[in-house]
């Protein structure tokens, strides 16, 4: 128990931005129309995509030597990328549809 | 100081996440929204390449990590521009997948790291105790298990959406599940108290058995619930980069993940709400296991059938139509077929509107897309409420290749899998024609009272195709 | 401009704290009923009536031949104990009245 | 360890804070949402003084602490529970100040600890280099200039609100207030940058000075606005409290402050929105200078006058009674005998309710808290858009105490300060009755041409009077 808010403690900083994030992910969103859960399903996906900064590091950091490192961190930053560029590219064209259909009325 | 700007950079694009989903969710501003977003994601990527610094250490491999962001963006924006309008859920579960696997692969980098420290870092971090080892640990087993447990779960729900996968279930599958679930917890948790020294042996079981509960989480669920499996993993896909975030104490990380893995979970029991359901209820699967025997259930006697003329007459001199879009219409990509035949009619002065109900299709907002990108005009599309006013003044209601939102089982029949689902009362109509190719059932995998009902007749056969003979029909007639 | 950026790094985790909360208060009463006004205004008072810590820090901080900082901090103590005892009993007597209201309906 | 448990304490009690601000922002969950943050507010202060612990040095002086806190406590107790409905918003301007003449204390003692190091620390802060004394420097003048601007501020609020004070505002005052302002922020930052020797005075006088702008910040502005204005100064403490946390790196005082700072500014624009007014208006004060002479337009002719006899007949034989009640009701403490003469119109079969107009009275809200404690039961309470759908079908309107809510101006006037506000439209209905005590204007100090309109007739005097009277003549009609 002790080495919970030992580490608590410790972890202050992160663990307050980790709660209040959840409560503005949770508040932001409150009250979408269903006809936009699937955009924005696709958006908050593509906004994931920034685990993409991780395999950066991770390649970044590969010794010139370490195959293994270097051929995962590879595959790590295409993913990464897919996740995000695939990701915003189709909300937009989704939301694309939206807005068309808005003009026309 | 390069790294006092990129700590800048990752603050603004922390807010512009939050700013863009917020503008996500509002109608008008939801495509600037997703601009904003991919802006700040945009400055957060190369602020890393080019200003990343840690304790003097800088980033090298620049031509691997071009390389590789060029062929994601090239593979990522030609996958999403060509993708069909109705296989957008099963993209986005694709690039869920993906961000997972990158998760995944990078606690896998960072395991195999650790495993082989030596020299200076190695020392410094067993002089730092074994408590962060163990902290360290812990985080590289959560991104490891959540990013597999999302990446093949999205692979899965990707193969049901495009009909590679059928549903798939076996007796006693939940109690294997929560099996599975808690092996890999015991396993990881053995592995960060005791650090074994087959540790790395250890590690790769661990990552295999996540990789085989999400095949087992998703299979037994029904394809018709998969944007809801998919928008529950896209949270997982969160989290996972948000444990990124805690390893490489990476802030822009950890407040896009969190936002996300918060955001997603409350946008799944949103979803869930709108079909009338619980989240346990779609995951342990009414419509996957235990319901198949209502599935069973004998056909309710005989139908009427239509002929494409008398179909193409009744509409010809009706004063009100109410076309009623489903999943077919979608499969059959017959929405520009649909809006000619709108047209047409209306052209001859007979009113014809949409009744969109809101799970119609395969994901929220389906029909809406569908038809918006055959230019259907929006105020010809009607929301469930208003059409269930409409309908008892409509002549003829056209049903393409909808099924379960116009099942009258959901009011009637306790019993039924979709009891409860708000419908579309189209028996309110005089008459009701429905498109489909047979006789089968929806997604729902359930009966259709409606089809053998009085006012109701059959016109079977491909959507696209009978639309095209409608329409040839009432330009003659 | 360099030192702006160098006070952002340092004090990066305060600084996310402080943004997120931001979006937190913004969204947390984003559809308050113009009735409900006057209490939220009372509430939000006891709350920020969390000054009294620091008030107590002070005091408990204080050397005791420091007359000076034992009677101002003294007096922090009173003022802001009354904000949040205040705050509060005030905030509950209003919203008593409501709910008696919803209960006679 | 303890130091351990106490940042727990703290991540609970902010957690508490943000539930409660969100459960108070419900009307279900208002009342609980109080308590809940009140628990949390409680558990952080026990938590401090007991566990409190910054390396290695922990908190004395109980004695001292505890008496402030029983004095506090009991003092607050008291007049929280003393005072009348009506003069809450009072309450809450003085409490408000409270908070920030103790963020204000905080800075002063701690900017005289500053300038009296000596020993250890006082070496270990030189060696620190000047940028950290820099930073804590700003960090308490920000707090003592907000921390006093909100006190002073707060209790010419109170002043005004309980009629001590009058408006008061000279010529130029507008550019004396940005002047004051940029001395004080002037002197603020020469003490920061230069810190000079006579550093303790230049702080005094910044005191004094943040003091003086807080009064003459808030003189000008009119009583009516006084409810924005507490909101904004209610935000302004919420930051200074913030400012108290970043001195002691103390995470629950940072997050409850900038909560409040940030909900309180979204409140004091969604008051003012309510009152169809910007911001800058209030506080530029188009009520306060500039629209002095608007008050001074001449009387619009000749007003008719009701006997109280004739009124009652009128009341009793009517079959629908709409009673607007504003700020006179609150002031006469009327209520009582408001809901009276209700239940006994209500015997004779007349069908009576209350028109509810949302800035009636000084604070929103004001007449369901005044009619509820009169027991007044809540399905007679119509809100606006409702009452003005039924004033056409009601026989008499009995205005008691309102004005500017009634005022046609609004409407028809766009020179008129308040042009735009909705109002009640009582011109619908057959009769109106209007009481107060003169010809004199409302708080927004106009006249009101409604009361020399042909279906108007006056009815002078006290409202608890008028009332009461009006309640015997009925009895014996
Ligand atoms: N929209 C969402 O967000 C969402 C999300 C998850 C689940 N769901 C579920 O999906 C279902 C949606 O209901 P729905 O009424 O739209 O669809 P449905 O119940 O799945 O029925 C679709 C019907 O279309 C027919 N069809 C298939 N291909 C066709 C073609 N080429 N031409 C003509 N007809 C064709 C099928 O019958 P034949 O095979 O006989 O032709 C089938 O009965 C609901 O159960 C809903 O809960 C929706
Ligand atoms: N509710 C809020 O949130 C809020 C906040 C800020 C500002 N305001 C402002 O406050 C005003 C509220 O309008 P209102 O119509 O309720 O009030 P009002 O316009 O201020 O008028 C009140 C009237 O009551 C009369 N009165 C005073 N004492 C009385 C007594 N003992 N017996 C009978 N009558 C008495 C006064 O006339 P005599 O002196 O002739 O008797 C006065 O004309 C608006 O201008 C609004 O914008 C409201």
């Amino acid at each position: 128990m002790s080495s919970v808010f030992n580490w608590i403690h410790e972890h202050q900083a992160m663990i307050y931005i980790v709660v209040l994030m959840i409560f503005v992910g949770i508040e932001v969103i409150g009250s979408v129309p269903s006809v936009l859960h699937t955009p924005l399903m696709s958006g908050a996906n593509a906004i994931h995509g920034v685990v993409i900064i991780g395999a950066i590091i991770v390649m970044g950091k590969a010794e010139t030597d370490n195959y293994l490192a270097l051929a995962l961190g590879f595959l790590a930053v295409v993913l990464g990328t897919l996740n995000v560029v695939g990701g915003f590219v189709v909300t937009d064209r989704m939301l694309e549809m939206f807005s068309k259909k808005k003009k026309s009325s | 100081m390069e790294i006092n700007i990129l700590s800048f950079i990752y603050l603004l694009a922390s807010v512009t996440f939050i700013v863009g989903l917020k503008m996500l969710s509002h109608p008008t501003t939801a495509r600037k929204g997703n601009a904003v977003a991919a802006a700040g994601m945009t400055i957060a990527i190369f602020g890393t390449i080019f200003l990343y610094n840690d304790q003097g250490e800088t980033l090298g491999n620049y031509g691997w990590i071009f390389g590789g962001l060029a062929i994601g963006t090239i593979l990522g924006t030609l996958s999403a521009k060509r993708v069909k309008m109705t296989a957008m859920p099963e993209m986005v579960s694709l690039f869920n997948g993906m961000g997972g696997a990158c998760a995944a692969l990078i606690s896998i980098v960072e395991f195999d790291h650790l495993m082989h420290l030596d020299g200076m870092s190695g020392l410094l971090m067993v002089l730092a105790g074994s408590a962060a080892v163990q902290g360290f640990l812990l985080i590289i087993l959560l991104g490891l298990i959540i990013g597999s447990v999302s990446f093949a779960g999205s692979m899965v729900a990707w193969g049901k959406l495009n009909g590679s996968l059928r549903d798939f279930s076996f007796r006693g599958q939940q109690a294997f599940n929560i099996g599975l679930l808690l092996l890999i917890l015991g396993l990881a948790t053995y592995l960060i108290v005791a650090l074994p020294s087959n540790a790395l042996l250890l590690f790769y079981i661990i990552f295999g058995l996540s990789i085989l509960y999400g095949i087992f989480f998703v299979f037994p669920i029904g394809g018709a619930d998969m944007p809801v499996v998919i928008s529950l993993l896209n949270s997982f896909t969160g989290v996972a980069a948000a444990c990124g975030g805690f390893l490489y104490d990476n802030k822009v990380m950890l407040t896009g993940g969190i936002l996300v893995g918060a955001a997603g979970t409350l946008l799944t029991i949103l979803m869930c709400k709108a079909m009338n359901r619980s989240l346990t209820n779609v995951l342990i699967g009414a419509f996957g296991g235990n319901t198949a025997t209502a599935s069973a259930g004998p056909s309710q006697g005989a139908y009427k059938e239509i002929s494409l003329s008398d179909a193409a007459v009744v509409m010809s001199y009706a004063n009100k139509v109410m076309i009623v879009p489903g999943y077919g219409l979608a499969v059959a990509q017959a929405q520009h077929a649909c809006h000619e035949l709108e047209k047409i009619l209306s052209a001859k002065g007979v009113e014809v509107s949409y009744a969109i109900h809101p799970v119609a299709g395969r994901m929220p907002g389906h029909m809406n897309v569908l038809l918006a990108e055959a230019d259907v005009s929006y105020e010809k599309l009607l929301e469930m409420e208003q059409a269930n006013e409409e309908f008892s003044t409509t002549d003829v209601v056209l049903i393409l290749g909808a099924n379960d939102v116009v099942n009258p089982a959901a009011k009637s029949d306790p019993a039924s899998p979709i009891y409860g689902m708000p419908i579309l009362d189209v028996e309110l109509a005089k008459h009701v024609i429905v498109n489909k190719r047979s006789m089968k059932p929806g997604y729902a995998g359930i009966e259709n009272d409606l089809f053998f009902r009085p006012k109701t007749s059959m016109l079977f056969g491909d959507a696209k195709k009978v639309l095209q003979d409608l329409i040839s029909e009432v330009k003659n007639s």
